[in-house]
């Protein structure tokens, strides 16, 4: 946390800012406008997206691991912490397969001191949900003991192949830890075995917690532990962890980072008679064929059951391809520009008119949890939001929820691709030759 | 006297009524208005004939239910357009006969709000419903407005005509417009329904592979269906958006008979089709091709960076397109086969050329 | 809540007319699209299927069309069209009725020459009114019959044409305006959303106007019509019947259309008409109907407070309000500003047996719970709505269904046959394989006349 | 072949089955078929007559504390 005021002293000694001091009218004497643009300053907060076309890990094997301790049974969220974790828990888990298709999960369970294996290392999301759902009529107990999930953890990503990231992402609702023996130990041999660890905290920031943290993100605990101040930010916080990290470890030469995958691309058969499939064992009408071992499997992507084959459509690599090639952000258009055009390209909603004289308090959120107040005093700029946003390679302008959406649903920019020279622009370099690249060979 | 009786608030058998049919829904169409899709490749219907048709289907479509909307947006070769609506216009409320309030740039564009009993056979007032007619009317108008604004230049690309249109432009921005109507405005759940169809007369652009890869998931995550009615060559892209998102594929076989496609295949919306036996698409190709040699593979290796497909393992142990390195002691054990004296390739080949010549490449591809 | 009711009873008086009536009024492509609303969607697949198509429809295509579990849907649908008399069946094959079909094709496309869609009219009004002016003047028209209904002293009385529908609907009884009283279809008629309210008016005008040698025909082609055409928009007078002209009138007395003066040459559909045959945009809410229609005040906040020990206090002085809450709370006590009651066993089982729900209940207090009730989740105190649905239950002992009863199968075969088919109908009631018996509602029993006859005397 | 009979299927609980066979009892013109523990046939011209019999026993079974509140008060 960020103690340290503008002025130089420590937070609390400068003068008391008040929040509605702060807040202006605008012409008319109405409050709406202010509550409209910190309602859309607060969506685009989360549009601060890394754009740089990074090697990132698509390859991803997470634990995750859920504090199941008497300390979750505290009410402070909303119906309890416990049930608030679970339910933020399934959406994790939603989204991250979601995002990657083709990576695996498992969960883990800290109570009484032990580490209790919830769902094993696995790609099958309504397994882990199945299990989570589980969890929800059980009751918090115990002490948690980092040191033994840690140590599970790390059993269950030990035999994962060198091309596939491994991670660990805790909730953690506790302020002490019951260790059976010296937990600096274990953070070690997590750091030697590439394991990250990233750290939500439920109710306040822990030595031990940062530490582990800093040891197995090379230094960095800024960005992979964190303290929820309330439940949305919580649910930010959890959800961080569904884009998968930038490899770091690359450029160390002949790395061990990288590498080929064998996968198999199964074929889908239509049958009249119900068949077994080797996966469930359930009766069911066609599914997919494993190339090598020719086992039936009724849902992909999955590990073949007899072969152990990855098998895989290239729809699925499809839908990781927008980590590698990311939408550019899009920029701010204040008034001066923003006058020649009415509506949104893509969803043609009416843009706000320009105030005809007073140009209207801004109020901006810099930042992921700066209070308002504090800059909103400082934004007071005769520019002001326009409620437009402009991409920078195609130049049309959209309104707010299309960035949003554009952004975090379809990382696509409609602008761009509404013109001839298409997805080029749009994109990283790199990216786009993947692009070409990738659609060439599903043309031929 | 009832008092006992409680069959008066029970449906009766069989009849019960389906309340969530009563959702409305919301259709986009996306209509290639591409010049060589619909001219030189000349398929036996014309674009004429093609939205004559189309707009009846719009009206059936709005007819279903009072609160039925629609949108139409072209896929041009150079741009996209929105048909209807179209932007600064409002088509709630009848603009008065002689003033135009919109002070917008579009407002020399105004439809001459059907008093033109015009060259085109606009119908006069009286004679078609008032939905009816500011869609129809403002289609035609914008679809002259779009093919008459488009010059030679803009549709010929290096001297020949460009095979261009902008379906994943297209397809993006009707997502986006769905999002706008269906989602976040109203916060008490959905009050449309939403759907795609999308009228493709073109085939394939590989540099759209990775937009509408991204469209399709969008729309996956949104359920929305993605119908695809396809005049000409079968598009795999397209063929896999309707699969994906559980929309109809069908390709016309006698495209004089669109009407009767659209109204039997594509009228029908999500509520309904569960008691439907709709066309299916029996194949749809999803094996991958491999970057290298364009093979279609059912067993290959994926580089674990960028996610490119090879048939085998590339022979100088290197990505060819993220220049990544692999680990040499994986790709031995990938390569664990009856060895054969080959001679290594030269590692200087710079990667530009080794993927453009990496057919000819005598490597160590077994022979016939 | 409004659209099902609503079409339940155009759709019952749309069925109950005779042939040559309804093929009359589909020679108006407005009446046949608005027709076309009313059907279920499966109905409107068919129909959109043999729009286009010169050939007549393969019965068993159709079969293959349906999925296998929806089969009562199909059976649903055909139905209704029979009824509607809009489909020909011969020899297993279905094609659309030829009027309808041309109706709605022009409907659809455009080429229609009747101007069913309504005449603006081309000159510039003089004296030309606003939308707001339209939903004002809808409204006081409205509110007035309302008013009257409840008895609020207004001053104002509504026309005889209003007074005599009323009587004649049975909202009201007595004979002279001074001693009318509303009856226990009036309060229902209260409870109704704004859309529901003119419906059932309009059908009982419906039904009046025969008696009054109107033309069935007519005044079914220009309510229609209302449905489609323009807010704001004024129509011409040219194109109407005589008896369409009188129709005017009557529409003008409750607030459908707004005419300047009788004789004016052109009139203006209000929001009340233009939103006849939809259900979205309605000029209020159904929630939010009885609010608005007695004052725009008290729209925005709600008055009722209901306390877990059933004592219901009502912060208002609307004596519309009083005798809706009088429908079911046991009322005791009347201040300035307040009333104060108890909903009782007997309370709610009076409102019941006077055909209320208690989902009607339970949502008016839902709608008009006081802004300190909105505080607390649930709104309304569990207890009490638990029991008033109780207390519905209690009332409901039995459940009833006309139909026949089938027996003496001779053989399990053929129990299992005409059973299977009675299935597929959806129109099994009851059914006993061991005993060899099942009970058909009476809407499938011809079906499975029918179908027995095939089957015994076919196969014998 | 087949027989129909018209009628009324009434769904009920056995109690108030009971009442109705009890209706029955008297003239047995209400009844047509007795089906299982809930269900019978009645005949159709006496459903209301059934209706009104079952109203007025179940009111004189129940226990009505309005009316004692009422009465307490006076």
């Amino acid at each position: 946390m960020e103690l340290r005021s503008t002025a130089g002293g420590y937070i609390w000694e400068d003068s008391i800012q008040r929040s509605w001091d702060v807040v202006q009218e605008d012409a008319g004497g109405s409050l709406a406008g202010v509550v409209a643009e910190l309602v859309q300053a607060g969506k685009r907060k989360r549009l601060h997206y890394d754009t740089t076309p990074l090697q990132r890990g698509i390859i991803r094997h997470l634990i995750l691991v859920l504090d199941l301790s008497m300390s979750m049974s505290e009410k402070d969220l909303r119906p309890t912490r416990y049930q608030l974790s679970i339910s933020y828990a399934i959406q994790f888990v939603t989204d991250y397969f979601e995002q990657n298709p083709i990576s695996q999960l498992g969960i883990i369970g800290m109570r009484d001191g032990l580490a209790n294996l919830v769902s094993q290392l696995g790609g099958n999301p309504t397994e882990h949900i199945g299990a989570l759902q589980a969890l929800r009529k059980q009751e918090p107990s115990g002490d948690p003991s980092l040191q033994n999930a840690l140590e599970m953890a790390r059993g269950a990503l030990y035999h994962v192949p060198s091309h596939g990231t491994k991670e660990v992402v805790i909730i953690f609702g506790s302020l002490l830890s019951c260790d059976p023996g010296d937990i600096h130990k274990t953070v070690g041999t997590l750091k030697a075995e590439h394991v990250r660890v990233r750290i939500v905290g439920l109710a306040a920031e822990v030595a031990i917690c940062k530490e582990i943290c800093r040891r197995t993100n090379q230094g960095d605990s800024t960005s992979t532990y964190g303290v929820i101040l309330n439940e949305q930010h919580f649910r930010e916080l959890l959800l961080a962890s569904c884009t998968p990290p930038a490899s770091t470890k690359q450029k160390s030469s002949a790395s061990l980072g990288s590498d080929l995958m064998r996968m198999g691309f199964p074929s889908r058969i239509v049958e009249t008679s119900p068949s077994f499939c080797a996966c469930h064992s359930r009766l069911i009408k066609g599914g997919y064929i494993c190339p090598r071992c020719k086992v039936k499997v009724c849902s992909l992507p999955t590990e073949c059951p007899a072969c152990g084959l990855t098998l895989i459509l290239s729809t699925h690599l499809a839908r990781s391809y927008h980590h590698l090639m990311p939408l550019r952000n899009w920029d701010e258009v204040d008034w001066n520009d923003a006058k020649k055009v009415s509506s949104c390209f893509s969803c043609l909603l009416p843009f706000p008119t320009a105030p005809s004289s007073v140009p209207r308090f801004r109020v901006s959120v810099s930042g992921s949890t700066t209070n308002v107040t504090a800059t909103a005093a400082s934004a007071i700029a005769t520019g002001g939001a326009s409620g437009r946003f402009r991409c920078p390679s195609c130049r049309q302008l959209f309104c707010i929820d299309c960035d949003l959406f554009a952004h975090e649903v379809m990382h696509n920019c409609p602008g761009c691709e509404a013109a001839a020279g298409g997805r080029k622009l749009s994109n990283g370099q790199a990216a786009t030759e993947v692009s070409m690249a990738t659609t060439n060979a599903y043309l031929s | 006297m009832n008092a006992v009786d409680g069959s008066s608030h029970v449906p009766q058998v069989g009849f019960a009524s389906e309340l969530e049919q009563e959702l409305p829904s919301l259709l986009v169409l996306i209509l290639d208005t591409s010049p060589l899709g619909w001219g030189t490749q000349s398929p036996p219907i014309s674009l004429h004939e093609a939205v004559a048709s189309l707009l009846i289907f719009i009206n059936s479509h709005l007819a279903l239910n009072h609160s039925n909307e629609a949108a139409v947006i072209a896929s041009h070769t150079n741009c996209i357009k929105y048909l209807y609506p179209v932007p600064g216009e409002d088509y709630s409320i009848l603009a008065p006969k002689s003033t135009v309030t919109s002070g917008t740039e579009s407002s020399e564009e105004m439809i001459p709000n059907g008093q033109s009993n015009g060259d085109n056979g606009t119908p006069n007032d009286a004679s078609m419903y008032r939905q009816f007619r500011v869609v129809n009317e403002s289609v035609m108008k914008q679809l002259e407005l779009l093919l008459s604004g488009t010059s030679t230049s803009d549709i010929e690309h290096n001297g020949k005509i460009s095979d261009t249109t902008l379906i994943s432009g297209a397809l993006s921005t009707s997502l986006a417009y769905i999002n706008r109507l269906v989602g976040g405005v109203n916060d008490n759940g959905p009050k449309l329904r939403a759907r795609i169809l999308v009228v493709s007369v073109c085939s394939d652009l590989a540099s759209q592979y990775v937009p509408i890869m991204n469209c399709i998931f969008a729309a996956q995550k949104m359920k929305v269906p993605i119908d695809i009615c396809k005049i000409g060559n079968n598009t795999v892209f397209l063929q896999q958006a309707a699969d994906t998102t559980g929309g109809v594929y069908m390709h016309l076989e006698h495209p004089r008979g669109m009407i009767q496609y659209l109204m039997t295949a594509f009228l029908p919306d999500r509520a309904l089709r569960k008691h439907l036996v709709l066309p299916t698409q029996s194949s749809i190709d999803f094996r991958a091709a491999c970057f290298c040699h364009k093979r279609i593979v059912d067993i290959g290796y994926v580089c674990n960076i960028c996610l490119s497909i090879y048939c085998q393992p590339p022979a100088d142990g290197s990505c060819a397109i993220c220049d990544t390195i692999f680990d040499p002691k994986e790709l031995a054990d990938l390569l664990k086969k009856p060895v054969v004296v080959t001679t290594t390739v030269p590692k200087t080949k710079t990667k530009k050329k080794k993927k453009k010549d990496s057919d000819a490449t005598p490597n160590f591809t077994p022979g016939p | 809540m409004s659209i099902p009711r609503f079409r339940t009873s155009i759709n019952d008086y749309l069925e109950g007319l005779p042939e040559p009536v309804l093929i009359r009024l589909y020679y108006s492509p407005a009446t046949c699209l608005a027709i076309f609303r009313l059907l279920p969607a499966m109905a409107q697949l068919f129909i959109m299927t043999m729009l286009f198509n010169d050939k007549p429809l393969e019965a068993t295509d159709l079969n293959g069309w349906v999925q296998d579990g929806s089969t009562p849907k199909q059976y649903e649908a055909l139905e209704k069209l029979r009824g509607m008399h809009l489909i020909k069946e011969s020899q297993g094959t279905i094609s659309l009725q030829k009027t309808f079909r041309a109706g709605l094709r022009n409907a659809l496309t455009g080429g229609d020459h009747n101007n069913s869609f309504g005449i603006p009219c081309n000159t510039e009004d003089k004296h030309k009114v606003d939308i707001k002016f339209l939903d004002e003047h809808a409204n006081n028209q409205w509110e007035l019959i309302l008013h009257f209904m409840v008895g609020t002293d207004t001053g104002k009385v509504p026309n005889n044409g209003v007074l005599s529908l009323l009587r004649h609907s049975g909202l009201m009884e007595g004979s002279a305006p001074s001693n009318m009283l509303i009856t226990n279809a009036g309060f229902q008629f209260l409870l109704q959303d704004v859309n529901a309210q003119i419906w059932t008016l309009l059908l009982q005008y419906l039904n009046m106007s025969e008696d009054l040698q109107m033309d069935a025909v007519e005044v079914l082609h220009f309510l229609f019509m209302l449905g489609s055409l323009e807010l704001g928009q004024d129509y011409s007078l040219v194109a109407l019947s005589p008896t369409q002209k009188i129709m005017l009138d009557d529409l003008r007395d409750y607030g459908i259309v707004y005419q300047r003066k009788s004789s004016s040459r052109r009139f203006y559909p209000t929001r009340l008409a233009t939103t006849l045959t939809s259900d979205t945009g309605a000029l209020l809410t159904a929630s939010a109907s009885m609010d608005s229609a007695i004052s725009q005040k008290e729209r925005e906040t709600g008055f009722v407070i209901l306390e877990t020990n059933f004592k219901v206090y009502a912060y208002t002085d609307s004596p519309l309000q009083i005798a809706v809450l009088n429908l079911f709370v046991h009322l005791k006590s009347r201040f300035v500003n307040m009333v104060a009651g108890q909903i009782s066993r007997e309370s709610v089982r009076k409102a019941l047996s006077n055909g209320i729900t208690a989902d009607q209940i339970i949502t008016y207090l839902t709608v008009h719970a006081h802004p300190q009730m909105r505080k607390s989740i649930p709104l309304l105190p569990p207890t009490v709505v638990d029991q008033i649905r109780l207390w519905q239950l209690e009332m409901e002992r039995m459940k009833i269904v006309e139909g026949y009863l089938y027996s003496d199968f001779s053989s399990k075969n053929e129990y299992d046959v005409i059973a299977g088919y009675a299935h597929d109908l959806g129109v099994m009631a009851w059914e006993k394989p061991n005993k060899r018996m099942f009970f058909v509602t009476k809407e499938g029993n011809q079906q499975i006349v029918d179908f027995v006859r095939r089957k015994v005397h076919g196969g014998a | 072949m087949p027989r129909a009979v018209k009628g009324v299927l009434v769904e009920c609980d056995p109690s108030i089955k009971a009442l109705i066979i009890n209706l029955d009892s008297k003239n047995h013109n209400v009844v047509l078929a007795d089906l299982d523990d809930e269900h019978l046939v009645i005949e159709e011209r006496m459903v209301e007559h059934v209706k009104r019999e079952l109203d007025s026993q179940l009111a004189e079974n129940t226990f009505k504390p309005a009316e004692l509140d009422d009465i307490q008060r006076k």
